[in-house]
């Protein structure tokens, strides 16, 4: 049965970087947020099947954990990138029309 | 099958890691280090460190994530490097392939049987009514390491506010975002950061007999913190407040406290007094828990912006 | 009885891994952004849904149990608030170098 | 104990993509994230002999692991410091580059 899911988990892991490599390629630095959020869903899913598999439960905090910084970095990058982006040498935003 | 996953983890992290360091542009660079944390925290859980595996997910990839997206924010679009020499980039590669041959040897070279310190550990342990080695190791056998930890953490934050325009180092340090925040940020932070707080306290609390403890625990509370501002739902905290120093100082100067009275109790500085010793480390436990939220998040949000002008 | 459970498990994880493929195939597939968000948290949640159920039967206790169900609802809440967060920030890319023409809005 | 040989042969690797980051990096921040991937393989190491000195009933050595929790919070603090720096350097350039007379935080 450990077996299983370790092929399991190592399927998902190649799914993932599957996903990560296209996408990092093709598209823009949204779509390379995106990756990594889908790296995060399939560590948690990776991390969920090697509780079992290596039978010590407190992977599960770790899968929490992964869990719930998940959206940390995603609204970092939204912070940090809004529309009324600034750069570093323009002189302060005037409101648009 | 294990080892099979183990070398795809493997592959996969050194293709994130050339990722970071062969995109030239500092955006994805920047999201390529923040998959490259995560990739590293399941590393450790196969290296049977769940410890690591916490703070490496909380603060590797998660508040380092936060720093660098904003660093990125500040920079000016373009470098202004010259042309890099074209001998430049095969010469790095030979110095680098060749260390890593160099390490790669070592490695296969570890002598064995490994040395360890893990049968003393378990020995010494049962005296300090923990049952994380770690945690243990942390609080007890090395205590001088973690109090010179908190030393650095502060002195890293002195170093980020000195960097302030204001001398005297007052005000708020500026909002995450320039403009208020967007309805699903905001959601966020009224749903996930009570979640959140849950969880980093039960890291705290779980951290004496399983994985997790002050590091883990105060990451993911600074972490919270961090939503919770990029929400909206909170203020970034006014540096010269009072009841925020005090926090600041309550984990190292509790810390260094307990070290003092180890002389009168236990006759040795850093010694817990007997009897009493998960009490006192428990207590130590939760000032410099809060001590390194406060420090790590405040050391996020950056340099103190000076005084208000009204 | 150990026979059925480790059944379960095996047909829900394969299944929960065929949305995650599915995931996978429409994040590269799929040719605007915003799609494949759309596509993303999607596939990806039933994935996660399909596989927890999965492993429910191999949990030691009802703890741990509970802290898988736990970690499923943590990671549907923040999928589906990042998924917002994102399309919020591509409308917002969007918006800002159609209105202001800036082409250093789009970075290399 | 092999899988344990092969991240310790990834922590070699992974220091050397560091290394050579730290070369060839254009601008700053390329740097210090080619430092911090540098540290992280050389975390990986210490896990690798953490993991090999397993005993007395722990999957891995807690003294290196100990070890490495307080490195990857005292790099966090060195990145943290170094960011902050540059952010500061990049503000006063372009403030010098306007002549001086903004005003403007960053």
């Amino acid at each position: 049965m450990a077996d299983l899911l370790f092929a399991a988990a190592t399927l998902l892991l190649l799914l993932a970087a599957a996903g990560l490599a296209a996408l990092w390629r093709a598209g823009n630095d949204v779509d390379r947020m995106l990756a990594v959020q889908l790296l995060g869903a399939a560590g948690i899913a990776v991390l969920l099947l090697l509780t079992p598999a290596t039978g010590d439960p407190a992977l599960l905090d770790t899968a929490l954990l992964l869990a719930l910084l998940a959206a940390l970095a995603a609204c970092a990058y939204r912070a940090a990138f809004g529309p009324a982006r600034q750069k570093a040498g323009t002189p302060p935003a005037v409101p648009r029309p | 099958m294990s080892l099979v996953f183990d070398a795809v983890l493997c592959l996969v992290l050194l293709a994130g890691a050339l990722g970071v360091v062969t995109t030239g542009a500092a955006r994805p660079a920047v999201i390529a280090f923040i998959g490259y944390g995560l990739l590293l925290g399941l590393a450790w859980v196969r290296l049977a460190a769940v410890d690591v595996a916490l703070t490496e997910i909380a603060i590797g990839s998660g508040i380092s994530g936060v720093v660098l997206l904003r660093c990125v924010r500040a920079l000016p679009a373009e470098p202004l490097t010259p042309a890099p020499n074209r001998m430049l980039k095969p010469l790095a590669a030979v110095v680098s392939i060749t260390i890593a041959a160099a390490l790669a040897a070592v490695v296969l070279a570890l002598p064995e049987p490994a040395p360890s310190r893990a049968a003393d550990v378990a020995a010494a342990l049962p005296a300090t009514d923990l049952g994380n080695p770690v945690t243990g190791v942390l609080l007890v056998f090395r205590a001088l390491d973690t109090l010179l930890e908190k030393v650095v953490l502060l002195l890293s934050l002195v170093g980020v506010w000195a960097l302030s325009r204001d001398p005297a180092c007052r005000g708020r340090p500026a909002p995450l975002s320039p403009e208020p925040a967007p309805a699903p940020s905001a959601f966020l932070a009224r749903v996930l950061a009570p979640i959140g707080v849950l969880v980093g306290l039960y890291l705290l609390w779980a951290g004496a007999d399983h994985p997790g403890g002050a590091f883990q625990s105060g990451a993911v509370l600074a972490a919270m913190g961090l939503l919770l501002v990029m929400g909206d739902q909170i203020r970034t905290p006014a540096a010269e407040s009072r009841g925020l120093r005090l926090l600041l100082l309550a984990g190292p100067f509790g810390f260094l406290a307990v070290g003092f009275a180890g002389w009168a109790t236990a006759g040795v500085f850093l010694g817990y007094p007997p009897g009493a010793e998960k009490a006192v480390i428990i207590a130590v436990e939760v000032a410099i828990t809060v001590s390194i939220a406060v420090t790590l998040g405040l050391i996020v949000l950056g340099p103190p912006a000076g005084e208000e002008r009204p | 009885m150990s026979l059925i459970a480790d059944a379960f498990t095996l047909v829900f994880v394969a299944a929960g891994i065929a949305f995650f493929a599915a995931g996978t195939l429409g994040l590269v597939r799929l040719p605007q952004t915003l799609s494949r968000i759309h596509a993303l948290t999607k596939a990806d949640n039933v994935g996660l849904a399909l596989i927890v159920l999965g492993l429910l039967p191999q949990a030691a206790n009802v703890l741990e149990g509970a802290k898988m169900v736990a970690v499923w609802l943590l990671a549907q809440l923040a999928s589906g608030a990042v998924a917002q967060v994102m399309a919020e920030a591509v409308m917002a890319e969007t918006k800002a170098t159609k209105d202001a023409a800036p082409p250093e809005e789009g970075h290399p | 104990m092999t899988g344990a040989l092969l991240f310790g042969l990834a922590g070699a690797a992974l220091v050397g993509c560091g290394v050579y980051g730290l070369l060839t990096a254009p601008g700053a921040l390329g740097r210090v994230l080619g430092f911090n991937i540098l540290g992280g393989g050389v975390f990986l190491m210490f896990g690798v002999v953490a993991r090999r000195g397993a005993g007395a009933g722990f999957g891995a050595d807690p003294v290196p692991q100990a070890l490495v929790i307080t490195g990857i919070v005292v790099a966090f603090c060195a990145t943290a410091l170094a960011v902050a720096l540059l952010v500061r350097l990049c503000a006063v350039q372009a403030e010098a580059a306007r002549g001086g007379d903004g005003d403007k935080e960053t």
